[in-house]
């Protein structure tokens, strides 16, 4: 798994390329939280566009990293969901409390 | 019902080993040429059963991981076994939700994920032992009569 | 030098796994991200050296074929096993053209392919218990100080 | 392994597709040779093209095709060697029997 990280305003964009498991989500907790504290963010979009593969660490730590950026008033929301992703995110009822967007733009529109 | 392969890998209760476990059980059923969302499944359900035994079974501790494939006509099973912890309420610890590790920030969807991604899971566990999943899909997309001969 | 990562497979002797030994050692020895051409050269000295356990060790019939994977900073390590037959005079064997199975059409090339793509490839056999094939390579794109962390 | 043939007059032309090793060898070696006795063929084009893997039971397979063929006195020839395969090919010294060309049409003009 590889992250790349961009900054458009208060919102932190992460393009999560590959497969996340629990291997690799160890790595992305460590790596997005310390961004997330930066005090220039405070909404976070998580670009799955580029992952391959999820199973259910990946839930848990989408869903920590939505904690952690409610915790500092901020939003989080998923955009480009394949169908593969799209299966386990639906059933691990995640999309219920975590918005998610066709892309980026969408998403930064709806989230201001 | 006729196994006409099957394979047993052992290695290390490493992080790393959940990817390879994942690509070793994809290239085994691959031999039947299942959908690319059955392969998914299996892959899926396998992560799962790989990364509990790491470090649920074994906490994360050196430990050895055993996954047995066998292969029928149009169906897989896939065992996964660790000498670990050991669960000591299986009905529990296969509720959705439910993880003993929150600190972790486990979904404690592992299970349901087995469950819903494969046709029938089976759990055998003894605490101080070990536990053993057993993980079985038909493909449905297979027909038997063309594979009868795979693996010759 | 520290073994970071090892694994045991063992499949039965069926040309079939052929491929699916090859996938298997070349997803282990991704972890250290070789060059395409390290992993297509470890890719075809496995094929070869399991190709012989099954045609020449068990002679087609059905057996057990073990492949042990180690990985170390910057090399990787296999050796392929088997319970066969045995070679008597290994040195001839690993001539080049050299092959007791000209009417299958080996080449008799097959430890000169292993020699030319590995470092180092070592025999051990005794006839009527078996060989064990040792291949060896260390991967010169590889800086071994990035992957002493590799299988945390 | 996947096998295409096409006949360009009394030539036979294969296409390779995927991995040969000696469990497809097996395979190339029926399916090819009950081409190759067609009275309608007298030479052989092996297109390597789409060859992603090959071992030396592969170099076996194609020495034993290259007898067959000139036993009919016909003639055999290898076109669309990747790098790969040229390293196995070169080590097999089998290119100093067998010709290589570039592509069938090449090779086409060449046997005549
Ligand atoms: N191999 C195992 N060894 C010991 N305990 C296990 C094992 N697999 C699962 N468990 C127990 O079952 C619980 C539920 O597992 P699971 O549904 O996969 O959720 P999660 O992994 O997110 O906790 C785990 O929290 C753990 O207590
Ligand atoms: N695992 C094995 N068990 C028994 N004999 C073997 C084994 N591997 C190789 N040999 C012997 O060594 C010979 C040379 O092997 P090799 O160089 O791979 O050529 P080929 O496989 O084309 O015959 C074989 O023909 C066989 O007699």
């Amino acid at each position: 798994m590889q992250l790349k990280f961009s900054n458009r305003g208060s919102t932190l964009i992460v393009r999560v390329i590959g497969e996340l498991d629990h291997h690799s989500s160890e790595q992305l907790k460590i790596k997005v939280d310390s961004e997330i504290i930066k005090s220039s963010t405070k909404n976070v979009i998580l670009d799955l566009g580029k992952l391959t593969f999820m199973d259910s660490s990946g839930i848990g730590a989408i869903m920590g990293r939505f904690r952690n950026v409610q915790k500092l008033n901020g939003k989080l929301a998923l955009v480009g969901i394949g169908p593969h992703i799209k299966k386990i995110l639906d059933m691990s009822g995640i999309l219920k409390v975590i918005d998610a967007y066709d892309n980026v733009e969408t998403a930064l529109n709806k989230m201001m | 019902m006729e196994c006409i392969n099957e394979v047993k890998v052992e290695f290390p209760s490493k992080s790393a080993n959940e990817a390879f476990a994942r690509i070793v059980a994809a290239a085994f059923v691959s031999q039947l040429d299942p959908t690319l969302e059955e392969l998914a499944d299996v892959k899926t359900a396998v992560s799962e059963a790989v990364t509990n035994a790491i470090i649920h079974g074994y906490e994360n501790r050196p430990g050895i991981v055993t996954m047995i494939c066998r292969l029928y006509a149009d169906a897989v099973e896939i065992k996964v076994i660790d000498k670990g912890k050991g669960i000591e309420d299986i009905e529990l610890a296969r509720q959705p939700l439910y993880t003993s590790r929150p600190e972790m920030e486990r979904s404690g969807m592992g299970f349901t994920v087995m469950e819903s991604f494969m046709d029938r899971v089976d759990v055998v566990s003894e605490p101080g032992k070990g536990t053993e999943v057993t993980l079985f899909k038909k493909f449905k997309s297979v027909n038997p009569s063309d594979t009868q001969k795979t693996g010759d």
